[in-house]
């Protein structure tokens, strides 16, 4: 999963049927290089204080997002908001457990979000399929789909480990140690051919723009 | 306009910033005190500001269109167009703006303007929730216009001018000389209006996060939602200017303006978190009911008695 | 709509007046709660690493690893448990059903990282925030996923016991044992103790999805003599059950038992299936007790043609000369002897070798020879007057009674001694009519029995005599026998591994009976190996030295049983002639 | 009723449409809609802002569960259980140890029933106090959202100190519950209940004496006595047909008989009334628990002691034991085969009905906007339809 | 509950009866006469109520079973009526046009246990899982773990010890390559 050299073919778009194919782009996404060091620095900052989640909840960790929104942990305090529309949110909080149905759109969000672009594992779901690891409908490692850049455990974690995980987040953000929406671009190939693999009817875009 | 033109543009600029800062701030403040109703303690009052600089700092971003990039710019063009024909701080010649005769008729156009361009821009991003939005936007917002448009017409017959500057004028000399007690039946349809303008509950059905996700800006994200945020501080207080001016006496130096923007604006936060929402056609209906009532009263009581 | 509904609305901004819902500082002020259950904490000093936690895991979230600096005992297997955080849900289950309570939880619950590889460690030996916190979910006493208690083994009342020499034991019903069986949490840690190495859990399984044939093939995998083992075995197995940490240990040895109860004998050789083509290679064993029959059963069914000396006019050895047949009843025994007989294993009774027959003979006419003679040479107390008629050894008495002579032991006896041999004469002298008292030198906790031979002695109404140092024995003038002893106090001394009996100078006690018996060890009797073998055969205090085949220094000589073991006890005979055969097998087919 | 003459004809259950022919539009709202309660998506056809058809697609939580239990002792299945309902696990929790209980001839504790029904009863004030929000959330009250959720979470805390859980509270297990309550613990009840009452006082102040709530949920989503069976609609949408039916009260299971409550019934099951009669009951749960804690038995034997839970076998048979969950009717059906595993456990979760064919029903006719207010008022969870 | 189960062995000579407890009883029916017992049940026995439709698999006698619950709300008693199909090719008479859930619950019973309910309004649509092509995976031949490992693949790196064996290569290797 390193640097490999960016393939530059344009996507072939399988999934779609002939009329619809011209309706889609076929650009493969690019990886992008920092701007100067201090202009970058700043920019970081204002990312790491203005994290807007996508409000998809995936799975049963999303129960603990409710009480992370509302007044008795009030993530407002911390610069993160909900967005109920995938373009404009930042962070995608995975919920847990996810069913391959589930994949496919969390797959489709995930490329409809702007860079930067965060993925929170969120429970032991993602990190080796949890209790559903023998489950034929979940997927047991999410990093084989998209890039994630936190894990944290727990079934559920409790909204103070959200927070947590969100101030490492943070951290990791002002560090511009976060580096997903290129991993994502460079080894694009890789993932691809892993979510086609599980999602058996790929009627979708390969790269959703 | 005594200056040269180049001294304007610059007077205008510091106008503008200082206006769009001071909306962001307002809107942040407005954070705060609702989340106190709800229990909480809300986001700092610089979250507005912040969000902007993110949204501006995305790396990617995607158009979908010429339209659908002018939209914001439309919209922008809509608010510094409302702005800036609104003087600001009565007398001043930093903000003054570009207040002249007609100029409440170019503002009442402006306030279109943008919404219109927003509404093109969104209707290209193809989603179906942009569509929805913007027809819900776009009739509620005719509703709220009538109201308003008849409050001017009241005004306008009152003080017999359509220069705001002039208006504000006619304002000076004491409370009681301010359009609210000149003028009572104007100034409350106008207040009215003023809650469906702000889209503050219970007339935000437009971008609504419950009822279709969420609205015309669906599909508008990284510079182009910064664009919109911008001109959601500018505008909001392009309309709280206008507001003051036309019915609450103006503003003769900015902790004034700061004190009455910040009321007038309370005013609606203070309704917006106590009701649900209106539906569109209920909101509608709203609109096209008592509040137009009061504007004809309005009319009629100053053209007539 | 009234005006009420467009004003009470309002009454949302009373809210911004009361305390906000929000907690300031959530990560500093909202510890888990004292049951909160959060990461593992395991008390490595306690754990066994018995693994019912990674089976009862629905997640497959915990491995059993080695970990450093824990040794495998045969109490402990020196392996820990490993969570894997990516798996686990928190549901504790693992934590009620820890055997030992070693398994627990803080209430630490944040661990976040970017590499999804790092979320596993092992309680206990990895330094983790939360390693030594106090508070956390841990057992509780009202409510366990195990059965602690054993089922109560039906039994004659020691009034009745004491009586005759009907079995004490009366086995378990089926249910009783399907019960006690369901008990067993399969670790398998009873394995490795076992000398035989018996597959306990698998049996055990066995019984409880009420497969006998399966359980009988099982037995028989490592242990020709089942109905023996199953009453008299020392049962060590019992020593290291996981469930006997925290409650009653697994009833191992009745639930063996159970299994050849319940089926009748002559439908062993159908059920298994013990077929073997005679590879016409000879072996020769000498003593026909477990140790022997154990090697001639794996012999004879890896194909060699067995013949087994006995110098007695029974097979059996010590089982059936040494151990009363209240305990082992000698249907049972001849039951295990006869289906070893029935695969053609002969058996040449009263044939004493260097008397009846030669060694050398046997040497040069078989392949192989295995020799497990046993200890049959009681030990001496050394004390005047041991030689007075009326002072007997524990054997022989045992000896006696199996041939049907009642010895001559009176109305009251003295057995000197702690062990089972100890327990057996003094049990046995109840059984013919004598008051028995024991008296041993060290205190009853000491004592080399079983505890369960001891409680029933107790039972019985033998009387305990403890710290007791024989002096003499004298004949009083009533033709009695005066035991004499010095009363002793335990002294700890360093370095030994257990306080040692000291003489209280002068407390001088005595006790008139009418026999005494002493009980207090046996050695084994070489006279049968001529010198020629004798001095080529190493020996160490007393006992052959044989390597891992039970081969002796001599190529061709096997041994094994209480003459080469230090536990000297009937499983491992039984497992040293089955090592011994493994052993002649290797050897016989090298060449 | 909806009028359905302007509509399409309906031919096999599916409205026939023409959707090139430009007079109807296609959304999706879902899976990832937060108007949505849990991952569900509805897919409607509007024309204008009328939905005039509506299918319900589940299958994005879907973990099989069934089939995991096949695979597990019966020990085992109990903490996996709680995860079909998050909101409401305990229910779950119970019907697994009940079914396992009545199939293996085990008399429980009477502490533990008391124990089981107080946790019941307060993951129901729980789950109640989720749902409020969002129905208020549904219709833009994020107001009551705030208040109902933050309140949820104070009951979550007495959970947490009950049982060691948040969320999952894995507290009732095959035999009993695990643990009896912590000192203090009542409290601690005691100040949140008082505070949760506080609250909903609060709560019909401003939102059922709300002009414009009444406006949007008065005649949303009418259910008629006649459709209730034909529906399959139990629970809260039943009984605010009229319809007195209650578990607690017409089966009841664990303590319920001891307890003193009656059904709270409404007469017209629209979204205002089904909202009402929801937060009626949770003052009638709040009753409950007091009583609860004031008749608790005293002792500690809260566990009956099963045989080692590894080995822990059932006889054949099977059986299905409900008990009246915040959204109705919830069962198990167990089947037996004799084995350490169940042979199969099938869960009935009372949103099936609601969602999967009472709500393609209700929305026909109804405004797009409403349509988020509407699946609220149902109080449907999607992970027990596909579990 | 008795006089239910005598009406039904009266009018449909059904048996076997197995009841659980006083409020409920499972009776086992044959495949045809299903919807007129049930139509009759609901109909006229106030057995109104449908609770749920779901199904078993026998694979060692080749059956499935289907049952379906009825409640009646008057009695407040739990009818379970058990059908029992051929395995190789279930099929079952739908029911939708009496309960208007029941078409759902055939669709799931079609996906998950491949029983055809022909007729039944949308079952070939998908229900919870989306491009399935393995056999249905409620069925109990299909083994969830085996699938999940081979397209899941957990997260390597584990290896685990059986104590039994571990102690075996710890305390007494020399056993070890017997057996």
């Amino acid at each position: 999963m390193d640097n490999k050299e960016i393939n530059n073919t344009k996507l072939a778009n399988e999934g779609l049927s002939e009329q619809d194919r011209p309706l889609f782009c076929d650009a493969r996404p690019q990886s992008y290089k920092p701007l100067g060091k201090y202009v970058e620095k700043f920019l970081n900052w204002a990312r790491a204080n203005s994290l807007w989640i996508l409000g998809y909840g995936t799975g049963c960790g999303a129960i603990e997002l409710r009480p992370l929104m509302t007044a008795r942990f009030d993530m407002f305090r911390w610069g993160l908001a909900p967005r109920p529309t995938p373009r404009q949110a930042g962070v995608f909080v995975i919920g847990g457990y996810m069913s391959v149905k589930t994949l496919k759109r969390v797959i489709r969000s995930y490329e409809q979000m702007q860079g930067p672009k965060f993925v929170i594992g969120l429970g032991s779901c993602t990190i080796n399929g949890g209790m559903y690891w023998d489950s034929y409908n979940t997927i047991n490692r999410l990093d084989h789909y998209l890039p994630v850049d936190i894990y944290i455990t727990g079934c559920m974690p409790r909204p103070e480990a959200l927070i947590a995980g969100f101030n490492k987040l943070k951290e990791m953000i002002k560090a511009g140690e976060t580096d997903g929406q290129n991993e994502y671009a460079r080894n694009f190939d890789w993932y691809k051919a892993n979510q086609k693999k599980i999602v058996k009817d790929w009627n979708m875009p390969d790269y959703n723009w | 306009m005594e200056h040269g033109l180049f001294i304007s543009i610059i007077y205008a600029f510091i106008s503008l910033s200082v206006a769009t800062i001071w909306g962001l701030l307002l809107g942040g403040i407005a954070l705060k005190v609702v989340a106190r109703a709800h229990g909480r303690f809300g986001p700092p009052v610089w979250q507005p500001i912040i969000d902007i600089i993110k949204n501006n700092a995305r790396r990617t971003s995607i158009s979908h269109g010429i339209m659908y990039f002018l939209g914001p710019v439309f919209r922008i063009a809509g608010g510094m167009g409302t702005f800036l024909f609104i003087p600001f701080i009565f007398g001043s010649s930093v903000f003054g703006n570009f207040s002249f005769a007609g100029d409440l008729f170019l503002v009442m156009y402006f306030i279109f303007f943008g919404q219109l361009g927003m509404a093109l821009g969104a209707g290209e991003s193809g989603h179906p929730y942009s569509a929805i939005g913007v027809a819900r936007g776009l009739s509620q917002m005719t509703a709220f216009e009538l109201p308003f448009a008849l409050s001017v017409i009241s005004l306008v017959i009152q003080y017999g001018t359509l220069n705001i500057t002039s208006i504000v004028a006619a304002q000076q000399g004491g409370l009681l000389s301010w359009t609210l007690f000149t003028n009572p039946l104007a100034t409350i349809a106008a207040l009215i209006s003023l809650q469906g303008m702000n889209m503050h509950n219970p007339f935000s059905i437009v971008i609504a996060p419950q009822e279709i996700p969420i609205g015309p800006p669906t599909e508008y994200h990284s510079n182009f939602l910064g664009l919109l945020q911008t001109n959601r501080g500018l505008f909001n207080i392009a309309k709280l200017a206008l507001f003051m001016n036309l019915y609450f006496g103006g503003a003769t130096n900015i902790a004034v303006m700061i004190l009455k923007t910040f009321l007038l604006y309370m005013l609606t936060i203070f309704i917006g978190a106590s009701f649900p929402r209106f539906r569109t056609e209920q909101s509608i209906r709203f609109f096209l009911g008592v509040p137009t009532v009061i504007g004809i009263l309005a009319v009629i009581v100053i053209a007539y008695l | 709509m009234k005006l009420k509904d467009y004003l009470s609305p309002f009454y949302v901004w009373k809210r911004a007046f009361d305390k906000p819902f929000t907690t300031r500082k959530p990560l500093e002020d909202r510890p888990g709660a004292p049951r909160y259950r959060g990461f593992h904490q395991n008390d490595m000093e306690k754990c066994i690493g018995c693994g019912s936690c990674e089976v009862i895991c629905q997640n497959a979230a915990i491995d059993l690893v080695p970990v450093d600096g824990i040794e495998t005992t045969r109490k402990d297997s020196g392996l820990r448990p490993k969570i894997d955080y990516g798996r686990c849900c928190w549901c504790a289950l693992c934590v009620d059903i820890c055997t030992t309570g070693s398994l627990k939880m803080s209430n630490e619950y944040i661990w976040i990282d970017s590499d999804p590889e790092v979320f596993r460690f092992v309680p206990g030996a990895s330094e983790k925030p939360w390693k030594n916190t106090e508070a956390g979910y841990s057992q509780h006493e009202n409510y366990t996923l195990l059965n602690l208690d054993r089922i109560d083994m039906p039994m004659l009342t020691p009034e009745d016991s004491r009586k005759s020499f009907i079995e004490t034991v009366k086995g378990y019903s089926k249910e009783e044992a399907m019960k006690e069986a369901q008990r067993c949490v399969e670790c398998g840690l009873c394995v490795a103790t076992c000398p035989a190495h018996m597959d306990i859990p698998d049996y055990i399984r066995a019984i409880r999805d009420d497969n006998l044939d399966e359980a009988l093939r099982l037995l028989y995998d490592t242990n020709p003599m089942p109905a023996t083992c199953g009453r008299i075995c020392t049962h060590l197995c019992e020593d290291v059950c996981s469930i006997g940490v925290k409650g009653e240990p697994l009833a191992i040895r009745w639930l063996k038992r159970y299994i050849v109860d319940q089926i009748d004998d002559t439908r062993f050789k159908a059920i298994l299936r013990d077929e073997f083509k005679p590879n016409g290679k000879k072996v020769a064993i000498i003593g026909a007790g477990p140790g022997g029959l154990s090697a001639a059963y794996y012999l004879v069914t890896a194909g060699y043609s067995v013949t087994i000396y006995e110098a007695s006019d029974l097979a059996g050895g010590m089982i059936r000369y040494g151990v009363p047949e209240y305990r082992m009843p000698y249907d049972q025994l001849d039951q295990d002897i006869n289906y070893i007989k029935e695969l053609g294993v002969e058996i040449i009774l009263n044939n004493r070798i260097g008397k009846d027959t030669l060694f050398s003979d046997l040497y040069n006419n078989y392949d192989a020879l295995f020799f497990s003679t046993g200890l049959n040479d009681p030990y001496k107390m050394a004390i005047d007057g041991e030689s007075l008629p009326g002072v007997f050894s524990g054997l022989q008495i045992l000896d006696d009674v199996t041939k049907g002579i009642k010895p001559d032991i009176g109305k009251s006896v003295a057995v000197i001694g702690g062990g089972n041999v100890a327990m057996d004469a003094a049990r046995t002298a109840l059984r013919l009519g004598a008051e028995s008292t024991l008296i041993y030198r060290r205190r009853e906790e000491d004592m080399p029995a079983d505890t369960e031979e001891i409680h029933e002695a107790h039972a019985e109404k033998v009387k305990f005599i403890t710290q007791a140092i024989p002096l003499r024995i004298e004949k009083t003038a009533n033709g009695k026998l005066k035991f004499i002893w010095n009363n002793a106090e335990m002294v700890a001394k360093e370095g030994a591994a257990r306080p040692s009996p000291i003489a209280i100078e002068g407390d001088i006690q005595s006790l008139e009976v009418d026999a005494v018996i002493s009980a207090i060890g046996q050695g084994a009797d070489y006279s049968f190996l001529p010198p020629e073998y004798e001095s080529k055969i190493k020996f160490k205090r007393g006992k052959v030295i044989i390597n891992e085949n039970c081969q002796t220094t001599v190529p061709k000589i096997f041994a094994g049983g209480d003459i080469a073991n230090p536990t000297a006890d009937a499983i491992s005979a039984i497992a040293d002639g089955h090592n011994a055969a493994k052993g002649i097998d290797k050897f016989l087919n090298k060449k | 009723m909806s009028d359905r003459s302007k509509f399409p004809p309906v031919i096999d259950g599916k409205a026939q449409f023409d959707l090139d022919s430009g007079k109807y539009i296609k959304v999706w709202q879902g899976p990832q809609h937060p108007g949505v309660t849990g991952n569900m998506a509805l897919e409607l056809i509007i024309s204008g802002d009328e939905v005039i058809d509506l299918t319900t697609h589940v299958g994005y939580l879907h973990r099989g569960f069934e089939k995991l239990m096949e695979r597990r002792r019966y020990i085992q299945c109990f903490p996996i259980v709680c995860r079909i309902c998050v909101p409401e696990p305990d229910t779950n929790e119970y019907l697994l140890a009940a079914a396992a209980e009545e199939l293996a001839g085990i008399e429980i504790p009477e502490k533990a029933k008391w124990l089981r029904t107080l946790t019941l009863e307060l993951s129901r004030l729980a789950s109640f106090l989720m749902w409020i929000g969002g129905q208020s959330g549904a219709f833009g009250m994020g107001t009551v959202a705030q208040w109902a959720i933050a309140q949820r979470d104070f009951i979550l805390d007495l959970f947490e100190e009950l049982s060691g859980g948040r969320v999952y509270h894995m507290y009732i297990v095959p035999g009993g519950v695990r643990d009896d309550l912590p000192s203090g613990w009542d409290k601690h009840l005691e100040d949140v209940l008082v505070k949760t009452e506080k609250m909903l006082k609060e709560i019909e102040i401003v939102m059922f004496n709300n002009v414009i709530f009444k406006m949007r949920a008065q005649n949303l989503g009418i259910i008629t006595p006649d459709m209730v069976d034909k529906f399959g609609i139990v629970g809260p949408n039943a009984r605010a047909a009229g319809l007195a039916r209650d578990l607690r009260k017409d089966e009841p299971y664990l303590i319920y008989d001891k307890l003193d409550f009656q059904v709270i019934t409404r007469d017209f099951s629209d979204a205002y009334n089904r909202t009402y009669l929801r937060w009626q009951e949770m003052w009638q749960s709040i009753g409950l628990i007091r009583q609860i804690m004031a008749g608790m038995p005293a002792g500690n034997d809260y566990h009956y002691n099963l045989p080692n839970v590894l080995n822990w076998k059932i006889p054949h048979g099977e059986t299905y034991v409900k008990a009246e969950s915040t959204r109705g009717e919830y069962g198990f059906y167990m089947v037996s085969d004799g084995s350490g595993y169940p042979r199969r456990v099938y869960v009935r979760g009372p949103s099936y009905t609601h969602a999967m064919a009472l709500l393609p029903h209700l929305a026909v006719n109804v405004n797009i906007a409403d349509m988020a207010g509407l699946m609220v008022s149902l109080h449907t969870y999607p992970p027990e339809i596909e579990r | 509950m008795q006089e239910i189960l005598n009406k039904l062995i009266d009018r449909y000579a059904i048996e076997p009866i197995q009841e659980n407890r006083h409020n409920q009883a499972f009776v086992t029916i044959e495949k045809n006469r299903l919807p007129d017992v049930l139509t009759w049940l609901r109909d006229y026995e106030d057995y109104t109520h449908l609770a749920f439709i779901t199904a078993v698999d026998y694979p060692e006698i080749e059956k499935i079973q289907l049952t379906y619950m009825l409640h009646n709300y008057i009695l407040h008693t739990d009818l379970g009526l058990r059908v029992l199909l051929d395995r190789t090719r279930p099929e079952m008479v739908s029911i939708h046009h009496l309960w208007k859930q029941v078409a759902t619950y055939q669709r799931e019973l079609r996906e998950m246990f491949g029983i055809d309910f022909p007729g039944s309004p949308g079952l070939q649509e998908n229900f919870a899982l989306e491009g399935w092509k393995d056999i249905p995976p409620m069925r109990r031949d299909f083994d969830t773990k085996e699938y999940s490992e081979k397209t899941y693949f957990p997260r390597p790196g584990r290896q685990t010890h059986d104590p039994k064996e571990y102690m075996k290569e710890k305390l007494y290797p020399s056993a070890k390559e017997d057996k």
